[in-house]
């Protein structure tokens, strides 16, 4: 990991000039890596991520101190379009598909910034089909009336068709049936693979980020409090009772847990 | 100092008529100042204010200025008028509509503090309707007039008056009314054209003036037939509609162009020495010679004030009294530089409006200059004063006033 | 043919007309709504800006002569030149373009993914200031406005009328080259939106700021982009306007009668601009010629809304607006 | 089925009561879009009754019609024995329905307190005069239900962002109080759409205890969406199926993932 | 720590929902009221009322108005010109027609009918959303505007089709016409300003607040939970158009004394209504009061400072007061765009947070 493709030093962020959020993180994301940012609710996984793409500035968030390079050029100030060009894409949380668009639309949109025929573009589309059939159908429709999981696919696969070098992905697997969350893994990892597209992906399901990531982190608060190879991750104690709600004894019921546990925090 | 608050508006959607007419205004007074040192030896002091033609800026501007020994207040806009007649009078200080605002407040017994001169709208629709009476040769029998008006208090003025004078000539009268701001009066000269009134006349303000011009050319409608109210006959009005507004009329109450002396001396002493208020393009227009007719008079009043009073500083009070037996003569006119430029003023404690003159001016568009067409008419009395007698009585009663003897 | 008949005829051609005086100023507004949400109140004073500029460079007029004069005591006023107007149009369009570079640096950029109403009051803000601003660059005179637009009545129409009828209709020239403009706008506008990716971006950007920013598109560019088109309809329809009354504060007033228009179209249909012109010019036309007279007229003012409020009761959208989503 | 009013024993030995709702033969379309085909099920008080699906099965469209934000196209819906008739949104909110919304439907504008008040609205009515001045009525009823308020808020443990602007905080926070919102109105039956998404697993846990206290503490009879499944599995008492707007499973936890039509729809594997 | 809200702490419900549950806020509030009630009227002169003062509390008033169907129900209106209207029509018949009753009664009663103008007006709202209803509030608008100006009976026949307020008084203190003292004209009006914020905090810190604002955030998730949005809209119609109301009630008989229609209550005072509640802050009853300051004052202070002050033109003085004012605005907006309100809290908060950044 000697020269990361994405490199967050030490960022503070603070929104509405007075909220402050994240307390000085650091990642490294390697090129032809799946990084995942693991953390509870409000932890700060999404506000990362929107430092990374610059879409900071229109939610009234500012970076204040460090700094966010990818490919050694600092990009936590740019205009987001520029990101885009040059091969970041993120897939925000909550879906934040085009409502009056059909589906098809939505996922032309990101087509916009590739300079490629229309014939590649049919071809890129087709393959999002491919992955998604469930849009094919319902691709005429506009998609503010799509149900949740098919906005997901959209919004998933509308990153797709903008064929980027880095996808930052917010919660993919949220409200999606679990057979499609195992799909759409696997099209992480295959698009990983076959592509050498490297991701970033914040999720709540870290069972799953930790079967398809490499490497971890885990953000409490707005601080990195712990990361590692996935694999050592997911062999960690705390992260095995806390993330991945297995005690020693194997799964718990959800029936079974009795008492409001405190959370345990590694800092606060 | 004799301080002379200016309610001017060279902002603002009526922007085109305020600014000659502050510039006229303030270019006679600068003359006084710079030629004779002032009125009786005090300078004259004009406060500009700039309302926007807004009542509520208006009143601000009259809070702000009164204070101040203003001797007297020109509202520039009916709504100020009406906004100011009690307030003033309470207050104490002289109103001087000129040929807008309260028509009734020519009665003096009612209006003690306002002044109307020269000339009302109801005197005017009745000159109008004259002018057209001797065009057609004596008689309207039979004609049709259509009256395109802004609908609002100042545009449906004359109605009143033109409806007992259709009575009286046996014309028809066609009402068209035209909502503010009017850019768009389709309707009302399609409703011209099919219906072929013989005369049109317009109290038209604002943009409205240039739209209705633009479509009386447009339909073809004779312009010699068609007269506008003296807010309805500027430069400002005609220009933009080019050729096609050629002929167009409408009432004056003072003479057009330049050639009076002191529109000479203006521009050596004022203009051409760069103090002019405005950019001194507006220098004998229209507008602008409304502006200097009411500096002068109202010099001649402050003279009269300062005569009686025996004093060069005078007061509000002073001036209304002295407003109150104004005579200005043709010959006073002459002298004061202004020979021909308007007819002799006498007003009286009585009748706060005078000479209730009007005439006829006429565009020339290749020349683009007005030249007054007609003498100076009378308006038909006998109609005009018992409705001005009527709707002054009536404002007496609703607020109480007990009306003056006047004798 | 009876008369009333005959004239209910032309009230009504002419209603078609102004329609698509009314339509010219409507488009500004979708052009705008459609590509960023934004209701745009400054679209009145834009063409008045766009208007008194074109005069201005005409006649060669100093800008902020009157400031220029008041500070340094100059005697500024005209340069002495006279530019073609051809040439004065394509001029004002590189201001008009500047103007929406500007707006876009200075104001809409500061202000992604503000709520609509926020967006509405900053281009008041914008509006005021370019009410300003146009004054004290150009004065606040009337200004005559004199690019060789035909007007007045058509003479064919006239007298093919009157022999078919025996009562010649009245349209008036200007009109008809108003009614060519607001065809040719419309057409190229719609196949700039249907077949450029640009198009589709522009109703994308309308939908979500910040979605639109992560897949790639630039807000700036875009808002440059449409800024620039409503400025050059906003001269379209200023030239057009002002050709009937002269340049002067009052054009920023037409701001209103588009209003009613694009409720009835749909704030985002550019063909809705259209048809609802239409509507509302042959509406409020009629109306008033056969209503009118009856309560005393100057029923236009109300009347358009009256009638796309009765239209919106029943599509709440307008009748090519985009149907709002209501889901939960 | 003619167990109406017949009593029940789940798995664990909790009682179940009589039918509360049942849905007949519901069919809803959208335009060509066939949402829901002839569905029947019910709901029995006090039970927790899953809903699950694939993506676009129709689930949310079912608690839309059992809300009444959507009108069936063709089918009843029984309530509490009778049919209900079509009716507004807000009126079977009245009868004592609650729910939460699948993309989180909050009232931004306001405070965490406040939205959790909007919980209460139903319940109450002091004249506009009394609220204007603040007095008798309109403050009793306001420091009344308040009270209720404030425990819905201890309970769901959320008293530290109580007078937050719900617009800053994070998901998670934003749909436990939307479920606060719900609970507040003290509601008969309890919609849940997709409560536990975007959540990690001890979050699904602390969710999970309030869902099961709610139901067992207040006998508040829940339907849930969710797509978990062991969520699903642990916390249910009935399950229903959807695909494709049908219905292919219902039953109880086990019975439903070992049907092989649910197996080759939506688990993709046998669940354990 | 300029600024504390450490160590209040409310021990009952009612305590908490106070209007200023912080101590300092709630003396400074008091503060206030008594210098506007008891010293203000003292030192009140002509120019201070009829040019600053009157104005400021009669925009405020409407602002209320205003601000509880934008504000806090979301239904955009631009209507409120053609409201005021109803309200100064209203008071200036009953003026007329019982002058014996006292004029108090009159501004409230005009409230009153245009509260049932305002129910009318706003039935379409259940169907017309965004801006769309806001375009079509103007139907409204330019309709009533119409009216007042077309039938006599409005204006009472006058020859002119102005309305003018007769003298009336209150405790035999004139209020109206021409024969008035500054000070009463006033405390009159801060009367009833008063009056409307308190009624205005008291409707929308409780039941009625909350449902307005559930409509106003998500309408349809408010039905589905249990609002009846009939109800919730025209009760927001019905109160804002009662403040909006008396504001014109005010507007005509106190302040300006007569007043034309169409000049009065065009399309523009819409505008300016709405102008004042967005830079103000919407949802949000102080944001009202600072709203129609900044509306009002600023452009009397441009003046001031530009005419009066350096000597300038009076026309380029009033282009520029534009270009200032539409400058202000939009920076008041990139700064903060939920208004001066918002702005205040938000150097509150900073002031709380001080010396220490965050
Ligand atoms: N626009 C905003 N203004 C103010 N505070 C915000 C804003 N957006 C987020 N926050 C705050 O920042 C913190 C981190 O939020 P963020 O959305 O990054 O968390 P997260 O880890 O993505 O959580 P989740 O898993 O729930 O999505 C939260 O406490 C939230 O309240
Ligand atoms: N108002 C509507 N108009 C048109 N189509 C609709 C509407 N509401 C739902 N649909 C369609 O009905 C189908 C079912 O949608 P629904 O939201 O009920 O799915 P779901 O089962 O909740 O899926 P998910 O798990 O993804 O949330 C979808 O295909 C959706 O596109
Ligand atoms: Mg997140
Ligand atoms: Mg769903």
């Amino acid at each position: 990991m000697d020269d990361p493709l994405l490199d967050v030093s030490n960022i503070e962020v603070i929104y509405n000039h007075v909220i402050l959020v994240l307390k000085g993180v650091s990642l490294k994301v390697p090129k032809g890596g799946i990084t995942a940012l693991l953390g509870g609710n409000g932890a700060g996984k999404t506000t990362t991520l929107k430092a990374i793409s610059a879409l900071l500035h229109s939610e009234r968030g500012e970076v204040t101190k460090g700094r966010v390079s990818y490919r050694g050029e600092t990009v936590h100030n740019s205009d987001p379009a520029d990101l885009v060009r040059k091969g970041v894409i993120q897939v925000m949380e909550g879906r934040h598909c085009f409502e009056h668009l059909t589906v098809e639309e939505n996922l032309l949109t990101g087509f916009y910034t590739r300079k490629a025929s229309k014939a590649e573009m049919n071809a890129d589309l087709e393959k999002v089909y491919s992955y998604f059939p469930r849009l094919k159908e319902r691709r005429k429709s506009q998609a503010g009336y799509t149900s949740g999981g098919e906005q997901q696919m959209c919004a998933i696969g509308r990153a797709m068709m903008a064929k980027p070098e880095t996808i930052l992905l917010d919660e993919p697997s949220m409200g999606l049936a679990p057979q499609l969350v195992e799909e759409i893994f696997g099209i992480v990892k295959e698009l990983n693979e076959r592509e050498g597209v490297t991701f970033l992906l914040a999720e709540q399901n870290t069972n799953v980020a930790l079967r398809f990531a490499h490497y971890g982190y885990i953000l409490e608060s707005g601080r990195v409090v712990m990361d590692g190879p996935a694999a050592e991750l997911r062999e960690n104690p705390d992260v095995k009772e806390f993330y991945l709600g297995m005690s020693d004894e194997g799964r718990k019921s959800f029936r079974d847990v009795r008492s409001y546990r405190r959370r345990k925090r590694w800092l606060s | 100092d004799l301080t002379i608050p200016a309610l001017n508006y060279r902002t603002g959607p009526y922007a085109p008529s305020g600014i000659p007419y502050a510039d006229g205004f303030s270019d006679y007074m600068t003359l006084l100042n710079e030629r004779d040192g002032g009125i009786g030896g005090e300078m004259v002091n004009v406060v500009e204010c700039e309302t926007a033609y807004n009542t509520e800026k208006g009143v601000e501007c009259y809070e702000q200025t009164k204070g101040d020994n203003a001797l007297l207040y020109i509202p520039q806009s009916t709504g100020i008028t009406y906004q100011l007649i009690p307030k003033a009078s309470a207050d104490g200080i002289p109103i001087w509509s000129l040929a807008y605002g309260r028509t009734s407040a020519v009665n003096g017994k009612v209006f003690e503090w306002v002044f109307n001169l020269p000339v009302t709208y109801w005197d005017g629709a009745s000159v109008a309707v004259k002018y057209a009476m001797e065009q057609e040769g004596g008689s309207l029998e039979g004609k049709k007039i259509a009256l395109v008006y802004h609908n609002s208090a100042y545009g449906k003025e004359p109605i009143r008056t033109l409806e007992k004078l259709s009575e009286k000539h046996g014309f028809e009268l066609v009402l068209l009314a035209v909502d503010h701001p009017g850019q768009e009066q389709k309707s009302q000269w399609l409703q011209v054209r099919q219906q072929r009134p013989d005369y049109v006349f317009m109290w038209g303000w604002g943009v409205m003036n240039q739209v209705a011009i633009q479509e009386a050319a447009n339909v073809r409608f004779p312009m010699d037939k068609f007269i506008g109210i003296w807010w309805s006959g500027s430069e400002a009005d005609v220009l933009p509609v080019g050729d096609g507004a050629n002929g167009y009329k409408s009432l004056t109450f003072h003479g057009a162009g330049t050639d009076f002396p002191v529109f000479g001396e203006i521009k050596s002493t004022v203009i051409d020495a760069g103090k002019a208020a405005g950019d001194g393009t507006k220098w004998g227009e229209v507008g602008y010679n409304k502006g200097v007719y009411t500096a002068a008079v109202l010099a001649e009043a402050i003279r009269a004030a300062q005569e009686a009073s025996g004093k060069s500083n005078i007061s509000p009070a002073d001036l209304r009294d002295a407003l109150e037996s104004l005579e200005v003569t043709e010959a006073r006119f002459e002298e004061i530089g202004l020979g021909g430029f308007a007819p002799a003023i006498s007003l009286s404690c009585a009748s706060h409006s005078s000479p209730r003159l009007a005439a006829i001016q006429q565009w020339n568009a290749a020349d683009k200059t007005w030249s007054v067409l007609t003498d100076y008419m009378e308006p038909d009395f006998e109609i005009v004063d018992p409705l001005i007698e009527e709707d002054s009585m009536a404002y007496a009663s609703e607020n109480g006033i007990e009306p003056r003897s006047c004798e | 043919m009876p008369d009333q008949v005959l004239f209910a005829m032309e009230v009504t051609l002419n209603g078609l007309m102004a329609g698509v005086l009314y339509s010219l100023v409507a488009l500004g507004f979708v052009l705008i709504f459609k590509a960023s949400g934004i209701f745009n109140y400054a679209q009145g004073v834009m063409a008045l800006f766009a208007a008194a500029t074109l005069v201005g460079i005409m006649d060669g007029q100093v800008p902020f002569s009157h400031l220029i004069n008041a500070i340094f005591g100059t005697d500024l006023h005209h340069f002495g030149w006279h530019v073609p107007a051809l040439l004065a149009i394509v001029l004002t369009v590189g201001v008009m373009i500047v103007l929406a570079w500007l707006v876009q640096k200075l104001v809409m950029r500061h202000l992604v993914n503000q709520e609509p109403i926020i967006l509405f009051m900053a281009t008041i803000g914008l509006a005021y200031f370019l009410e300003g601003l146009s004054d004290l660059m150009w004065g606040s005179s009337i200004k005559t406005l004199d690019v060789g637009l035909p007007q007045g009545i058509n003479d064919t129409i006239d007298r093919v009328t009157f022999d078919a009828f025996g009562y010649g209709f009245f349209i008036d020239n200007l009109d008809i080259v108003a009614a060519i403009i607001a065809a040719l706008l419309v057409i190229a506008l719609m196949a700039f939106n249907q077949y450029t990716k640009e198009g589709r971006a522009l109703r994308a950007v309308a939908d979500d700021h910040q979605a639109a920013l992560s897949v790639g598109i630039s807000l700036n560019f875009i808002w440059v982009l449409v800024w620039s088109l409503a400025g050059f309809v906003a001269l379209v329809a200023g030239m057009m306007w002002g050709a009937k009354s002269g340049v002067q504060f009052s054009l920023s007033l037409i701001a209103l009668k588009a209003l009613p228009v694009l409720m009835l179209g749909g704030f985002t249909s550019i063909p809705g601009a259209i048809v609802g012109g239409l509507i509302i010019g042959v509406g409020e036309k009629l109306f008033e010629f056969l209503i009118g007279p009856m309560v005393g007229g100057a029923t236009e003012n109300w009347f358009a809304y009256v009638l796309a409020l009765l239209f919106l009761v029943f599509r709440p959208q307008g009748l090519f607006g985009e149907k709002i989503i209501e889901r939960v | 089925m003619s167990e109406m009013a017949a009593e029940q024993i789940t798995a664990d030995g909790r009682r179940i009561g009589p039918v509360v709702m049942e849905m007949k033969n519901i069919t809803l379309r959208f335009g060509g879009v066939v949402a829901i085909q002839d569905i029947s099920f019910d709901i029995r008080e006090g039970e927790i009754r899953a809903i699950i699906g694939p993506n676009g099965a129709g689930k949310s469209s079912m608690l839309n019609v059992i809300s009444g934000f959507y009108v069936p196209s063709e089918g009843e819906v029984w309530y509490k024995g009778a049919r209900r008739p079509a009716m507004k949104p807000y009126m079977v909110a009245r009868q004592g329905i609650a729910r939460t919304f699948q993309n989180i439907a909050l009232f931004e504008g306001m405070s965490v307190l406040d939205n959790v008040m909007t919980g209460r609205l139903t319940r109450m009515n002091s004249s506009m005069w009394s609220q204007a001045l603040w007095k008798g009525r309109a403050e009793a009823e306001e420091v009344a239900n308040r009270e209720i308020a404030e425990k819905v808020i201890d309970f769901l443990e959320i008293q530290h962002i109580r007078k937050t602007p719900v617009a800053r905080l994070p998901y998670g926070l934003k749909k436990r109080v939307e479920l606060a919102r719900a609970l507040a109105a003290e509601p008969t039956i309890l919609l849940l759409d997709e409560p536990m998404a975007g959540m990690n697993v001890e979050e699904k846990e602390d969710m999970s205890r309030f869902i099961l206290d709610v139901n067992d503490e207040f006998g508040t009879t829940i339907a849930l969406i969710e797509h978990d499944m062991g969520v699903v599995m642990d916390l249910s008492d009935r399950v229903v199926v959807m695909d494709y707007g049908k219905k292919i499973g219902d039953g109880t936890p086990d019975e439903v993932r070992n049907n092989q039509a649910v197996i080759d729809a939506y688990l993709g594997v046998a669940h354990d | 720590m300029i600024y504390r809200e450490a160590g209040d702490f409310s021990t009952t419900y009612q305590q908490d929902s106070q209007t200023f549950p912080i101590r300092f806020d709630r003396y400074r509030y008091y503060a206030i009221l008594a210098v506007a009630f008891l010293l203000v009227p003292f030192f009140i002169n002509d120019y201070w009322a009829n040019a600053i003062l009157l104005p400021f509390l009669i925009y405020a008033i409407a602002a209320i108005g205003l601000n509880i169907l934008v504000g806090y129900c979301g239904q955009v209106s631009l209507g409120t010109g053609g409201f005021m209207a109803v309200g100064a029509y209203a008071c200036y018949k009953l003026m007329t027609s019982f002058p014996d009753v006292n004029i108090f009664f009159h501004v409230i009663l005009a409230g009153f009918v245009t509260a049932g103008v305002g129910v009318i007006f706003g039935l379409p709202s259940l169907r017309i959303k965004g801006f769309y209803l806001a375009v079509a509030t103007l139907a409204a608008q330019f309709f009533l505007v119409w009216m007042f100006n077309k039938f006599g009976w409005f204006y009472n026949y006058s020859a002119s089709g102005q309305i003018n307020a007769p003298e009336r008084s209150v405790f035999g203190i004139v209020v109206t016409g021409p024969n008035t003292h500054a000070w009463a004209t006033y405390l009159f009006c801060l009367v009833f300003c008063v009056g409307a914020a308190l009624i205005a905090r008291n409707l929308t810190r409780g039941t009625m607040g909350r449902t307005w604002m559930a409509i106003r955030d998500m309408d349809i998730a408010a039905e589905i939970i249990g609002v009846n949005p009939l109800k919730a809209k025209m009760t927001a119609f019905a109160v804002s158009s009662f403040f909006v109301g008396v504001a014109g009630a005010l507007f005509f008989s106190v302040y300006l004394g007569a007043v034309e229609v169409t000049e009065a209550f065009g399309i523009q005072k819409s505008f300016i209504v709405l102008f004042m509640i967005i830079i103000g802050g919407m949802g949000s009853i102080f944001g009202s009061f600072a709203g129609a300051a900044f509306i009002v004052l600023l452009p009397v202070f441009l003046k001031n400072v530009l005419v009066g002050g350096f000597g300038w033109a009076t026309d380029v003085a009033a282009h520029l007061e534009l270009m200032i004012l539409g400058g202000l605005i939009i920076t008041f907006l990139i700064l903060e765009p939920h208004g001066l309100a918002a702005f205040w809290k938000t150097i509150k908060e900073k002031l709380r947070l001080w010396p220490f950044p965050h």
